[in-house]
C-alpha cells in the first residue's frame, strides 16, 4: 500500500501519516462499543467490566506488545489504583471523577518507585520479580487489615453522582457510559502515545533491546517512562473497577488477575492496540458464557478455547487474522 | 446505506423485545450464586446438592407456580467479591430472577447486600458466616450458622464443663475467622477461662506447622480452631498431630469444618476427643435427618452431607415454605416478610426465622469425636436450645438495631 | 599536527584468564580512514565493543576528541559522536527501514522521548531519515518491513542507521560481512561516500578492500596490536605476513 | 530454645524438599528445554490423583503408589508433548504460557468431573505417621521421610545427568542443538525423556505433598506460584540450585509465619523479589 500518487515526489511524511491514520474499522469499532445500550441493555454490567478489562490489557499491552518486556503482575498497578480510589471514596471523598485522578497519580507515583527495580533486570528473573511484587503487594494489603479490610474487601465505598446528575444504578447504565468514556479518551492518549517518536523508540526496544544504545537511546529512562504510563492507566483501570462496584476486593492485587490480563492480551493479540481490546471482550464475554451454561466445569471449555487459539492462531486473533488477509492477497497477487 | 440502517434498527428492536420476555406470571426464577468452581468449589457442591435433594423430594412447582433455577458461578477467580456482585444485579436485570440464594463466602454476601435493597428481592444466604451480614440489608435471610452463636456456646462449655484454664486460639484472617475468635474468646474469658494466646492465618497457607509449633509452646491447655471448607481443616489436623497436639494432650474445641469427613479420615485416631460445637452433623440422629443423609448420599456417590448442605437444603426449605405462605407472590417485602418467623423441622432439629433479625434460630450441638464401628465419628453429647445471634442481641441492647433487623 | 578523533590508552580486558585486549593504545586522527585487521578471533569486535561503552574495560582510557568517555555510558557515546555498525545485523525486523531511521534522527535531535507529538509531526526527521536512505540507495525499499529486505539493503540500512546519528567517528564492524564478493563493492562504494569529516575505522577481512580504501592499517593479533603502518609497510611486514597473511592464505 | 529451633528447622526444610521435589522437574523442562510449561502442577495432580485411586479404590499401599504416579505423570507427560507442545517449541515464551495455562484450566474441570470437588482424604501407613521423639527434640515422621526422598532424588539426577550417557546427551542438546544433531543424536527422543522425567517428578511430588497440602482439583493452580519462585531464585536448570533454595523458602516461610504471624508470606516474598534483584540468573545459578 503505497501511500503516495504516482509520479509525485516522495513524501515520508505522508508515509508516517498514512500509518497512524483512522482506519474505518477503527471507527466501526467504537462505534459498535455504543451497542450495547441498543442490542443488549441487559448486559451493560458485563459490558462495564469489558471495558476496564480491555483499559487494563492496553496499558499492559503497552508493555508486553510495544516495549517486548513481559509482566506477570501487572495485577500490582490495578489493585493499587482499585484501592486508592476506593479509600478515597470511602473515607468521605465519593466524587469519581476527581477519584479518578487522584488514583492514577498515585498509581503513576508507584509505578515510578517499582520502575527502578524493572530496569535493572530482563528476562525470565524480570518475569518473576513483576509476581514476586504482585505476590508482595497482595500480602501487605491482606496484613493492613485494618485499612484494606483484608480478605473480606474493602466495604463502606460509596460513590456519589457523577457531575452531581448521573447516579451509579442497578442496570449498569451509567456505569457503562462512565467506564466507555474513560476507556475512550485512554485510548485516544494511548493511541497517540503509540503512534508518537516516543511510541517509536518503544517499538525500537521490542524489536532489538541491543541496538538501541547504539542509535543513542538511553534505554533505563525510556523504559521508565512506559513503566509509569503503563502503571498510570492500569490504576486507572482499577480505580473504574472499584468505583463502578463499589468495592475493592484483595482479588484486585492477584497473580490469577495478572495472569488473566495476559491471557487477554496474547488471546486478541500484542502489539496491536486493538487485540488487548479484543481479547478482553472475548474472554469475558466466553467466559460469563460457558460459565452460564455450565457452571461447574466450564473452566474445560475457556482452556480448550485457549489451546485452539494458540494452535491454529499464533500470535492471538487478531495476529491470525492479520496473516490469513495476507495469505489471501499473496495469493490473489 | 438507509436500508441497513433500518436493517439495524429492526434487529435491534427484534432483539429488545426477545431479551426482555414478558415475565411469564406462573414460573418463579431463583438465581443461585454460588462458588462452584475455585478454592470453595466443594462448599457450592454441597449447597447445590442440598437445593437439588430439596426440589427433588418436594418437585418443582409451588403454589401452582414453576420454580426455575439459575446457576451462577462466583469462584471463578478465586475470592472475588465485585464478582459475586455483578452476578446478583445481572440475575436481576438480565435474567429477572425473583429470588438470589446462595453466597458462599462472606465477603460475596457483602458486597452484594445493596443490591438486595436496592432491587427490594430477596437473598437466601446458605452459607457466608459472619454476624453482621443479615444487618446489611433487610431482604436477607440466612439458613446456615451465625458464627458466633455457636462458637460463644462453645467457649462457656470449654471454660465451665470442659476443663479448660488456659486456651490458644486459632483462627483464619477473615471476617468469620475474627467473629468466631472474638465470640469464643469472650465467653470463656467471661466463664472464668484465661486466652493466653491466638494467631490468625492467612486464607491460603500451605503449611501450618509454624503455627502448630506456636500453639506447643504456648503451653497453653487447650486450643480454640476455626478454618473454612476447602484444604485447610485437614493440613492443620495433620499437623497438630505431627506436633504432638492431640485431644489426649491438648484440649481441642473447634468450629464444625475440622471434624468433617475428609479431614476426619486423614487425622484418623488422632482426632479423637476434638469437641466442636455446630449445628450440624450427619450423625444426628432423628428421621428428618436419616432420610436427608440418604438422599446426599445417593446423590455424591456416598458422601455425607455437612453444615453446606443442609444449608442448601434448608435455605431451599424456606423459599418453598414462605412462597407457600404468600400464595406464590414473591414481590420482596411480601416475601420478606412471609420468612420472618417461620418455624420448621430441618435435619439438624428445629429452626426457625428470627422475625426480628431474619437469622436463623437453631439448636447448637456439642459433640465429641469417638469412635463409631472402628472410624472416628462425631457424637453429639449436648445441646443448648434456639440459639439466637449474639451479636445481634448485643446490638439490639444497645439500641442500634432498626426495627427492619438492619444496623443503624 | 592532525586532530586527533579517538585515542585508547592501554586498554585492557580479561574473560576470567583469557586476554581479549592487551593494552590497546591507538589513535585515529579527524578524517581518517583506518582499517582493523586480524585473524578471527584477534579480538577485533570486541575492542570496538570497549570503545564504544557495550564492554567496560579492566583498565585504560578512551578518548573522544579531547574528552575522557572512559566511564560514560553507550547511549550518550553515541550522542558525542561514537557510532558503530554490527557485524551481524542488528536491527529492527518488524520496522520500516524509514521507522529506523526515523527513530535514529529523532533520537539525535532530542525528540525521541516525545510521547504528546505525533510521528508524522516530526517532518524534518522524517525528511533527513529519507535523505539518507536515499544516498544509500534505499529509498525505494523504506516502506517495507525491514525483515524483508535483501541481505545486501539490511547491510546499507546497518550503515544507514549508523549515519542517523550524524558521528564523528563511526566504526564499522564488517560492513560487507556475508555478502557475496561481486555485491561488495557498492557497499564500500557507500562506506567511501561518507563524509570526509567523519572518521571511519573498519574491520574488514578482504584484504584488496583494505589495501584500497584504507589509509592506515592496524593488525591484532590475540587481543593485542602486532602493527600499525600505511598499507604499504604492513604489506612488507614479516611478521603481518607470518602471523595473519600466512595463516590466512594456506 | 535450641529445640524449638531445631524444630523449626526440621519443619521449615521437609516443606521445602517438598517444594523442591514439585518445582524440580520445572527448572529441568524450563532451563534445558527453554519451554514455558505453566501446566507443570497439573502433572503434578495427575500423579497426586494416581496415587488417591489407587490407595483407596484399590488399597494399594502408600509406598507403592508412589512409583506408579511418577509413570503416569510422564506418560501423561509424553502424551501431551506429542500432540501439543512439540508445535510450539520454537514460539514465543507468551505462547507457550498461554497454551499451557489453557491446559491447567482443562486439567481443573477434568479432575473435578472424575473425582469431585471435595479434597481427597488419605490415610498414611502407620510407619509414616506420628513422630520420634529423641530427648527435647521431636521429628514428623513423614516429614523426614519427605526429607530422605528429596536428597534420594537430587542424588539420582545429579548422578544420572551428570555421569550417565543419556545425562551427557541431555547436556549436549542443551548447550547447542544443531552440533548435536549434527553428531546424529536423536534431539528429539532426548528431549521427550527429558520432558517426561520432569514432569514424572512433578507426579511423584504431587503424591508426596497429598499428606501435608491435600489435593483437590485447585491443586494445579495452587501451587504454580511457589514452583516458579523455586526455579527463578534457584537459577534455571539448576538442581543444586532447585534444592537449596526450596529448602531456603521453606525455612524462611515457617520461621516468619512462626516468630511474625501478622506479616505472614510477606518475608517470604520480600527474600524472593531481593535475591533475584541481586543475582537475577539465580542464585545458584553457575553463571
Amino acid at each position: 500500500m503505497n501511500a503516495q500518487t504516482p509520479g509525485a515526489a516522495f513524501n515520508p511524511q505522508e508515509v508516517l501519516r498514512a500509518q497512524v491514520r483512522w482506519r474505518a474499522l477503527e471507527i466501526i469499532f467504537w462505534v459498535a462499543t455504543l451497542a450495547p445500550f441498543v442490542l443488549t441493555p441487559n448486559y451493560l454490567i458485563l459490558c462495564s467490566q469489558i471495558a476496564i478489562a480491555a483499559l487494563f490489557a492496553l496499558s499492559l499491552d503497552l508493555l508486553v506488545g510495544y516495549s517486548g518486556i513481559v509482566s506477570l503482575g501487572h495485577a500490582v498497578y490495578f489493585g493499587v489504583g482499585a484501592y486508592s480510589a476506593g479509600l478515597l471514596a470511602k473515607h468521605g471523598w465519593g466524587e469519581p471523577i476527581s477519584g479518578l485522578l487522584f488514583a492514577s497519580v498515585v498509581t503513576a507515583l508507584v509505578g515510578y518507585l517499582i520502575s527502578f527495580i524493572m530496569v535493572r533486570i530482563t528476562h525470565f528473573a524480570l518475569i518473576m520479580v513483576t509476581v514476586g511484587l504482585c505476590l508482595l503487594f497482595g500480602e501487605i494489603a491482606n496484613s493492613l487489615h485494618d485499612v484494606t479490610g483484608g480478605d473480606d474487601g474493602l466495604q463502606g465505598v460509596k460513590m456519589w453522582s457523577i457531575f452531581g446528575i448521573y447516579r451509579f444504578d442497578m442496570f449498569g447504565r451509567t456505569a457503562y457510559v462512565y467506564t466507555l468514556v474513560a476507556t475512550f479518551l485512554s485510548f485516544l492518549v494511548l493511541r497517540r502515545i503509540i503512534n508518537s517518536p516516543f511510541g517509536l523508540s518503544l517499538r525500537g526496544m521490542r524489536e532489538n533491546q541491543r541496538r538501541m544504545p547504539a542509535i543513542g537511546v538511553p534505554m533505563k529512562s525510556r523504559l521508565q517512562v512506559v513503566y509509569v504510563i503503563s502503571a498510570c492507566f492500569a490504576g486507572l483501570a482499577g480505580a473504574l473497577s472499584a468505583q463502578t462496584t463499589q468495592f475493592v476486593a484483595l482479588d484486585a492485587l492477584s497473580f490469577q488477575r495478572s495472569a488473566e490480563v495476559l491471557v487477554m492480551l496474547i488471546l486478541g493479540g500484542a502489539g496491536r492496540l486493538y487485540g488487548g481490546l479484543i481479547g478482553a471482550a472475548m474472554f469475558m464475554v466466553a467466559r460469563d458464557q460457558l460459565a452460564d451454561m455450565n457452571p461447574q466445569y466450564w473452566y474445560f471449555w475457556l482452556g480448550l478455547l485457549l489451546v485452539i487459539v494458540i494452535i491454529f492462531l499464533p500470535n492471538g486473533i487478531l495476529g491470525g487474522l492479520a496473516a490469513l488477509i495476507d495469505r489471501v492477497r499473496s495469493r490473489r497477487s | 446505506m438507509k436500508k441497513v440502517f433500518a436493517g439495524i434498527g429492526g434487529m435491534a428492536t427484534a432483539m429488545l423485545l426477545g431479551l426482555a420476555p414478558a415475565q411469564a406470571q406462573d414460573t418463579i426464577k431463583i438465581g443461585l450464586i454460588m462458588s462452584f468452581s475455585g478454592q470453595f468449589a466443594d462448599l457450592g457442591t454441597m449447597m447445590d446438592a442440598g437445593v437439588k435433594l430439596y426440589m427433588k423430594e418436594h418437585g418443582d412447582t409451588i403454589a401452582g407456580k414453576k420454580i426455575e433455577i439459575i446457576r451462577k458461578d462466583s469462584g471463578a477467580a478465586g475470592t472475588a467479591p465485585d464478582v459475586a456482585k455483578r452476578l446478583a444485579q445481572e440475575l436481576i436485570v438480565r435474567d429477572k430472577v425473583d429470588i438470589i440464594a446462595g453466597f458462599s463466602l462472606t465477603p460475596d454476601a457483602l458486597a452484594a447486600a445493596d443490591v438486595f435493597t436496592e432491587s427490594k428481592k430477596v437473598a437466601v444466604i446458605m452459607n457466608a458466616a459472619t454476624a453482621i451480614i443479615t444487618a446489611r440489608s433487610p431482604y436477607f435471610a440466612r439458613t446456615s450458622i451465625p458464627l458466633p452463636a455457636a462458637m460463644g456456646a462453645l467457649g462457656t462449655w470449654a471454660a465451665k464443663t470442659g476443663g479448660a484454664k488456659k486456651t490458644f486460639t486459632m483462627v483464619t484472617n477473615y471476617g468469620p475467622g475474627i467473629d468466631s475468635e472474638i465470640a469464643f474468646q469472650t465467653a470463656f474469658k467471661a466463664a472464668g477461662g484465661e486466652v493466653i494466646g491466638g494467631v490468625r492465618f492467612p486464607v491460603a497457607n500451605p503449611d501450618f506447622s509454624a503455627f502448630a509449633q506456636q500453639l506447643k509452646d504456648s503451653k497453653a491447655d487447650s486450643v480454640y480452631i476455626f478454618v473454612p471448607g476447602g484444604e485447610q481443616p485437614a493440613a492443620l489436623g495433620k499437623a497438630l498431630a505431627e506436633h504432638g497436639v492431640t485431644p489426649k494432650t491438648v484440649k481441642i474445641f473447634s468450629s464444625g469444618e475440622l471434624v468433617n469427613d475428609e479431614p476426619l479420615k486423614s487425622m484418623g485416631d488422632a482426632a479423637l476427643g476434638i469437641i466442636s460445637g455446630w449445628s450440624y452433623s450427619w450423625t444426628h440422629k432423628s428421621d428428618t435427618n436419616a432420610k436427608f443423609v440418604k438422599g446426599i448420599n445417593e446423590m455424591l456417590n456416598g458422601r455425607n452431607p455437612d453444615q453446606f448442605a443442609v444449608s442448601g437444603y434448608d435455605g431451599m426449605q424456606l423459599i418453598y415454605k414462605a412462597l407457600e405462605k404468600t400464595k406464590g407472590n414473591a414481590d420482596g417485602d411480601t416475601l420478606i416478610a412471609a420468612m420472618k418467623g417461620l418455624a420448621w423441622e430441618s435435619p439438624r432439629g428445629p429452626v426457625s426465622i428470627d422475625p426480628e433479625t431474619r437469622d436463623i434460630v437453631q439448636n447448637i450441638y456439642l459433640r465429641r469425636v469417638d469412635t463409631v464401628n472402628g472410624k472416628p465419628q462425631v457424637v453429639e453429647f449436648d445441646k443448648l436450645d434456639a440459639v439466637k445471634d449474639p451479636v445481634k442481641l448485643q446490638l439490639k441492647a444497645d439500641g442500634k438495631l432498626n426495627p427492619d433487623g438492619t444496623a443503624k | 599536527m592532525t586532530e586527533i578523533a579517538l585515542s585508547t590508552s592501554g586498554l585492557n580486558k580479561k574473560f576470567g584468564s583469557l586476554v581479549v585486549a592487551g593494552d590497546i593504545s591507538l589513535e585515529l586522527p579527524r578524517g581518517a580512514r583506518y582499517a582493523l585487521i586480524g585473524p578471527n578471533g584477534a579480538g577485533k569486535t570486541t575492542l570496538i565493543n570497549l570503545m564504544t561503552g557495550m564492554l567496560a574495560p579492566d583498565s585504560g582510557k578512551i578518548t573522544l576528541g579531547t574528552e575522557d568517555i572512559t566511564a560514560v555510558p553507550p547511549d550518550v557515546r553515541v550522542k558525542r559522536g561514537l557510532v558503530r555498525t554490527f557485524q551481524i545485523n542488528t536491527l529492527f525486523p518488524n520496522l520500516t527501514p524509514l521507522e529506523a531511521v526515523t527513530l535514529a534522527v529523532c533520537e539525535r535531535r532530542g525528540e525521541a522521548g516525545v510521547w504528546w507529538k505525533s510521528l508524522p509531526s516530526c517532518k524534518a526527521a522524517a525528511d533527513e531519515a529519507y535523505g539518507i536512505l536515499s544516498s544509500l540507495r534505499l529509498g525505494e525499499h523504506c516502506e517495507r518491513p525491514t525483515k524483508q529486505l535483501a541481505y545486501g539493503q539490511q547491510r546499507l540500512l546497518e550503515i544507514a542507521l549508523a549515519l542517523a546519528s550524524k558521528p564523528k567517528v563511526l566504526l564499522l564492524d564488517e560492513p560487507a560481512a556475508g555478502v557475496p564478493k561481486e555485491e561488495s563493492g557498492e557497499l564500500f562504494a557507500a562506506v567511501a561516500g561518507i563524509s570526509s569529516d567523519i572518521s571511519v575505522l573498519f574491520i574488514e577481512h578482504d584484504m584488496e578492500v583494505v589495501f584500497r580504501f584504507a589509509s592506515r592499517i592496524i593488525v591484532m593479533v590475540s587481543g593485542r596490536i602486532l602493527v600499525e603502518g600505511t598499507p604499504d609497510e604492513i604489506a612488507a611486514n614479516e611478521r603481518v605476513r607470518e602471523v595473519y597473511l600466512g595463516s590466512g592464505h594456506v | 530454645m535450641i529445640a524449638r529451633f531445631v524444630s523449626l528447622l526440621f519443619d521449615g526444610f521437609a516443606y521445602g524438599m517438598l517444594l523442591f521435589v514439585l518445582s524440580v522437574g520445572l527448572s529441568v523442562t524450563l532451563g534445558m528445554m527453554n519451554f514455558v510449561n505453566l501446566a507443570h502442577g497439573a502433572f503434578a495432580m495427575v500423579g497426586g490423583y494416581v496415587a488417591i485411586a489407587l490407595m483407596n479404590r484399590m488399597g494399594w499401599p502408600f509406598l507403592a503408589t508412589l512409583p506408579v504416579a511418577f509413570l503416569a505423570a510422564a506418560l501423561f507427560s509424553v502424551v501431551l508433548e506429542r500432540v501439543l507442545y512439540r508445535r510450539l517449541y520454537r514460539a514465543t515464551d507468551l505462547d507457550q504460557s498461554l497454551l499451557t495455562i489453557g491446559i491447567v484450566f482443562m486439567s481443573i474441570a477434568i479432575a473435578a468431573y472424575v473425582f469431585g470437588t471435595n479434597q481427597q482424604p488419605v490415610q498414611l501407613p502407620d510407619y509414616l505417621r506420628g513422630r520420634i521423639v529423641l530427648g527435647d527434640f521431636s521429628f514428623g515422621v513423614y516429614r523426614l521421610f519427605l526429607i530422605v526422598s528429596a536428597l534420594i532424588i537430587t542424588g539420582l539426577m545429579v548422578i544420572g545427568l551428570e555421569y550417565t550417557r543419556f545425562g551427557a546427551q541431555v547436556r549436549a542438546c542443551v548447550d547447542n542443538q544443531r552440533m548435536a544433531r549434527g553428531l546424529g543424536l536423536n534431539v528429539d527422543y532426548v528431549f521427550m525423556m527429558t520432558f517426561a522425567l520432569g514432569s514424572g517428578l512433578a507426579g511423584l511430588g504431587g503424591a508426596l505433598a497429598i499428606e501435608p497440602m491435600g489435593l483437590d482439583p485447585n491443586f494445579a493452580l495452587k501451587y504454580l506460584v511457589y514452583m516458579l519462585i523455586v526455579v527463578a531464585v534457584g537459577g534455571l536448570a539448576s538442581i543444586r540450585g532447585a534444592f537449596f533454595t526450596a529448602g531456603l523458602l521453606g525455612v524462611i516461610d515457617i520461621f516468619s509465619k512462626y516468630y511474625v504471624p501478622w506479616i505472614g508470606g510477606f518475608i517470604l516474598y520480600l527474600v524472593m523479589v531481593g535475591l533475584l534483584i541481586w543475582r537475577p540468573n539465580g542464585v545458584f545459578a553457575r553463571r
